[in-house]
């Protein structure tokens, strides 16, 4: 597998995110996944297809629907050791679970001045983009970022999906686990097994460039490369920042290229009233205060509820209202 | 799973018997081969008229079933939730409802919208993706379609206590006196919600009747996942009385709901449905059940059809003859091509007005908003004349 | 009551919040509450004294100890056409309440495309500084502000509990109601029953200011309000905003200031990391760009939880962690 | 509650008899007038040194209780939940778990968290507010103390789960085989959360005894309020066993803890137990209960003391002496002057050590936020020296 020249294939996220989590469960027994329909089913979006077969019903756990009841007893087993990846089906199916994990998870640790690890891991695919009826397009993670005890990632890549969930799962706090469901099935990427990945909680410059820093995450970094070749046509330079660690945030590149780009434009899929295009804008602008040129001007979801799918790709940032807000970043 | 420690009530008993064909508490009147038989508490006549009209609805329900199944198929909708094999669930349930009644579904009822008289159209939008099943609930007392597993039995409930302090459970006058049918699945009787709901329901005595299409699947998960007793004994450790039916005997399910509606509506507080039946098809067009099921399985249950057995009773007993099926078969045919033709012509969303449906009224934050999405979107024909 | 001359007295905001509730019972019959001992007990904090007697146990119904339930079953009891005002009894106990929230109160005119009404109040006692045990001091306001279809206000005064309240409850869609609990005992205020109150969702200027606009809302109204007076000591004059309106915001007389002043600090209860401030920070970065001569500054809770009551005092925003945010704007 | 409709089974049968005083199903092994009685599946026999001890743990257990109200009173506690009434309970629970079961408690498990040796003085920083309750569970295998009402039922049927997973359930080895026991109230039992502990607890036949201590009360609420039937039938409708033991029975509540324990060791699956009390004193000291109960109830109660039945029982038996009691009180007296010195001296939390406890490794972002307001609280110093 890992010999020379063996090493890389070409993977989706969906391939991915499974290959990770059969390593994880590999390298460590007490690594447990529980969800609905993650047995047999695999999971509705088949990503943890094989396992239950190859590691057992023990290990790969069909839970009672009952999202409260799979994290609540996802604690209890971090309790006794293991290491549980919880599988929420959708990002809107996350709520009936939001008690255990803002109360119980996010503070196990904290409560107990660190004498309790709670090492779990909460996958949940979100976002939009496929056609489906409401709550399967939800992007919740602005909700998670602003309590403290809980980390959030966001996974945009097949590469990215393979490594960032066995960090996650390796590491001794919670970290909740987005994954851009559109992207499950749509791009391959050549994945190096041997590769050395980058730590888990940091950011990175997926395009160098000069005039407008684009800060994307999940889903909307595909957007924001687009966006980038675009621009390029028309002689503007984009720096594209795939932000990866959504809490903590890794601010450090972000500033790096602020003060050499000047502007700045967020682009996700959460609504952007208090998303986390508000909370980057407000760092930026107190640690950037003399080098913007302009306001950090953010592109997310309108503030009304996931609408019906048919209209779906013009509620979701696109290429052009990115680029739109590129254009108005030199208007100031 | 007897208990060798000696512990408490004996488990056997408790438990009661194996699920797979019902057991002996299943209600049933009509049997799998279309033999009538009777029951000791829930026995009941049927006129002809009322056969025949279950025969339709079923026929019908199955017919809306099948052409939306298509219509996902040739991409017409994002998705669609069969019901086919759970048409006498639905219809023995919906048609024992008065239309004062008031029904809060799940996403697969379409049996029960059905006989509420909702045009099946309505239902594809949810489906299609123009809009989130936004048919006003107050038009035929049928609420909304509802996604998260389990929130709409608390909905039913806080209904019913509203139906109690409007003075119309008790009344003595049956016109006026009202019920709450609350639908869901056997997988949702494993969220907090719907235990919730049973907590509420009895401990204010609220007239709602629990109805619980147990498909035994839900999605891949089989009904031994969420319980290990058979599902009806749940309401007992509410205290609330719970009946398994056969869901697939049109007639059981509509004598069984119906007692319990009047339960309700005469004060008498919740009761819970099973209705024991079987999800013949995918859970939506999206999933592949043959990963997680046996194909015999499937086949033992067709010998079960709803509608199949209900034929062979109205055949044997002189009830019908080949006019009302032709006829039928025509009306099905019929509404086959209202939903195709409907289908397409279902106006598509209008992003702007999305804003608009926020609040009663729209707020200056959205308006504003709105306002530059319009400008925007007008910025772009403006290049592009 | 109402007579000349007669209609004023001395209220506490938990008084004000009492007499507002009796009023809107008095005047729509449809108006419930709903919550855990807010019957006999009149709440653990008396907001609902003397209403279960008499209006009786049909109108002021004390429910299971069940927080999904008691706002599922009010959801219900609003499509019957009832008007339900929900206690939760301490803010961290709101999140077991969180689905029926955000996926049913907050969705179900947007999905119903306004057909139906959810004429709901959740009334919350939020934030700190009671000297109490975990989970009874958490400001979740960022969560539901974050949230399409709901409406979020604070009070931070009696007479405005007062009027507030009232107003929520005959206002046709969600709101959430926060109410800083550390006031409902602590300073009195001179109630004019006669008079008009401003409309529920605007802000309001308490103190009048050239140097800094203070933005504040709840509890850290009086703080900053107490700011001020300290500063004027120093020579420097802060103009102090009190939001009420958390979603929808009321930015037209923030922005009024902030283009007087050119400098901010917005103080809250709540963490700091995707706070209000956050977006407060975006919005007024992005609108009064050319005249900040600073960068919006935030003053809230560490972004740690809530620490245990002893050293809570040092942990929330106070005078002094404001006064040296307001220093630090004129070190830009 | 009868069934004019006749729907469904008898409730007056299924609903059982008031609930006054617990009802013929109460199981019983010591009167309140300290008998002692027999039980047909729960008898047993208590050596007079298990006696003297339950004795023992109770009246210390009820020191505890007496002193941190005092410390209340005296501005030393924020806040105090009291256990007055249910020592018998806790302790009789307590008592019979082994040292390898695993405990989750709520807020007032103060008996069960002696019994398993935790100083008490642990339990106060919590309520002084010094700490979160912060003791090391793995050190007596007792939880920290649960706060949002039944939480941690779910935790204990997933650590259950766990300890199915590690293999050390029904191996035949009694000093192997683990328990878990999760401790909640009677309101709790309304929460979605505990019902769907009972779900994943039958599903997975997981090794966990629920542990309700029904006191009659969830603050101003009673019991009706949140069950229309004796509670510990809620758990015949998710498929386990419930048993009501009298909680003011130590012995009874010994007994009946250790067979669910024992069956829950040996592969039997969950058990639920109603120990049926009272809560003597208020919620919590901040509680005013006398808005809301009566006060004849609570002298009703006073004749059902937990310590006092035992007492007599041990007196009239000859199984103490004066010498036990007075060595008894000097113990207690001491316990109290533990507790009232180590409360005073419980050293202060640290605000700079806050942020190094949200993680097991602080993150930069807390590091500078920490650095940050060091760095302020030393210009203070600065300006003030
Ligand atoms: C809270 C929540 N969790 C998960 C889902 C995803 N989901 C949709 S249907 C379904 C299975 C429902 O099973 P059941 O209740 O038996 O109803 P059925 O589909 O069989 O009619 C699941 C898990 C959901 N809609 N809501
Ligand atoms: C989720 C949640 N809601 C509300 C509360 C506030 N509260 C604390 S104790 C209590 C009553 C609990 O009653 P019960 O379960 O019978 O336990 P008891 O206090 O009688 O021991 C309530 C409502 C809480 N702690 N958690
Ligand atoms: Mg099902
Ligand atoms: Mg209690």
């Amino acid at each position: 597998m890992s010999e020379a020249g063996m090493s890389t294939q070409k993977i989706t996220l969906a391939k991915g995110l499974n290959m990770g989590l059969r390593k994880a469960m590999e390298a460590d027994d007490k690594v447990l996944i529980a969800g609905e329909d993650v047995g047999k089913l695999g999971g509705v979006f088949r990503i943890t297809d094989g396992l239950q077969k190859d590691f057992g019903e023990d290990r790969v756990i069909d839970s009672p629907l009952a999202e409260s009841g799979i994290v609540g007893t996802a604690v209890g087993m971090a309790l006794r050791g293991y290491r549980p990846v919880v599988e929420i089906q959708f990002d809107g199916f996350v709520y009936p679970a939001y008690d255990q994990i803002v109360c119980q998870v996010a503070k196990f640790t904290y409560r107990s001045q660190g004498k309790v690890k709670m090492p779990m891991v909460i996958r949940i695919p979100f976002g939009g983009g496929i056609g489906a009826v409401e709550h399967h397009s939800e992007s919740p993670e602005a909700q998670f970022a602003h309590t403290p005890g809980l980390k959030v990632v966001a996974c945009s890549n097949p590469v990215d999906g393979y490594w960032m969930i066995q960090q996650a799962i390796a590491h001794d706090d919670p970290v909740i686990f987005l994954e851009p469901k559109r992207q499950y099935h749509a791009d391959k990427a050549e994945l190096d097994e041997s590769a050395t990945p980058e730590p888990l909680f940091s950011s990175r410059v997926v395009r160098k460039g000069e005039d407008v820093t684009v800060l994307a995450y999940g889903p909307t970094v595909k957007t924001a490369l687009k966006c980038a070749e675009a621009a390029e046509q028309e002689g503007r330079s984009l720096e594209v920042i795939d932000l990866r660690t959504l809490s903590p945030l890794d601010m450090r590149p972000v500033y790096e290229s602020v003060r050499r780009t000047g502007r700045v434009v967020v682009t996700h899929e959460a609504h952007v009233n208090l998303g986390m295009g508000s909370e980057l804008a407000a760092r930026i602008t107190e640690e950037c205060f003399y080098s913007l040129e302009a306001p950090v001007l953010r592109v997310g979801a309108f503030d009304h509820p996931y609408p019906p799918s048919r209209i779906e790709e013009e509620y979701l940032p696109d290429l052009d209202r990115v680029l739109d807000a590129v254009d108005r970043t030199f208007a100031f | 799973m007897n208990d060798p420690a000696g512990f408490g009530p004996d488990l056997a008993e408790v438990f009661g018997p194996s699920q797979s064909d019902g057991g002996p508490e299943l209600v049933q009147l009509l049997t799998p081969e279309g033999e009538r038989v009777h029951h000791p508490e829930f026995d009941m006549e049927f006129s002809a008229e009322q056969l025949l009209g279950f025969y339709r609805d079923m026929v019908l329900t199955r017919r809306i079933d099948v052409e939306a199944t298509a219509l996902q198929r040739h991409g017409e909708l994002g998705i669609w939730a069969q019901l086919l094999g759970q048409e006498a669930a639905q219809i023995g349930a919906g048609r024992a409802l008065k239309p004062q009644d008031y029904v809060f579904p799940t996403y697969r009822e379409h049996g029960v919208a059905w006989c509420r008289g909702l045009d099946p159209l309505k239902l594809l939008g949810l489906f299609r993706g123009v809009d989130q099943g936004s048919w006003d609930p107050t038009e035929a007392n049928f609420g909304l379609y509802t996604i998260v597993i389990g929130a709409q039995t608390l909905h039913a409930t806080g209904y019913a206590m509203g139906v109690q302090r409007d003075g119309l459970v008790g009344t003595g006058d049956p016109d006026r006196d009202m019920a709450v049918i609350a639908h869901f699945g056997d997988g949702a009787s494993s969220q907090g919600d719907v235990n919730e709901s049973f907590i509420f329901a009895a401990s204010y005595n609220a007239p709602v009747v629990f109805f619980c299409q147990n498909n035994q699947w839900a999605i891949s998960e089989p009904i031994e996942r969420q319980t290990r007793i058979p599902l009806y004994q749940r309401a007992l450790g509410f205290g609330f009385p719970g009946i398994r039916v056969d869901g697939n005997d049109v007639m059981a399910t509509y004598a069984v709901t119906q007692a319990a509606l009047k339960r309700a509506r005469e004060g008498n507080g919740p009761s819970f449905i099973e209705a024991y039946t079987y999800r013949m098809g995918a859970h939506t067009t999206t999933d592949d059940p043959t990963r997680y099921r046996l194909n015999d399985d499937l086949e033992r249950w067709k010998l079960r059809d709803p509608i199949e057995r209900l034929k062979v009773y109205l055949r044997r007993n002189g009830l019908v003859d080949q006019k009302f099926f032709d006829d039928l078969d025509a009306e099905a045919k019929e509404l086959g091509h209202h939903l195709r033709e409907g289908c397409k012509s279902l106006p598509d969303p209008k992003p702007l007005d999305q804003f608009g449906y926020v609040f009663q009224e729209i707020t200056e934050e959205l308006a504003a908003q709105r306002d530059g999405f319009a400008a925007y979107l007008e910025s772009f024909e403006e290049v592009q004349s």
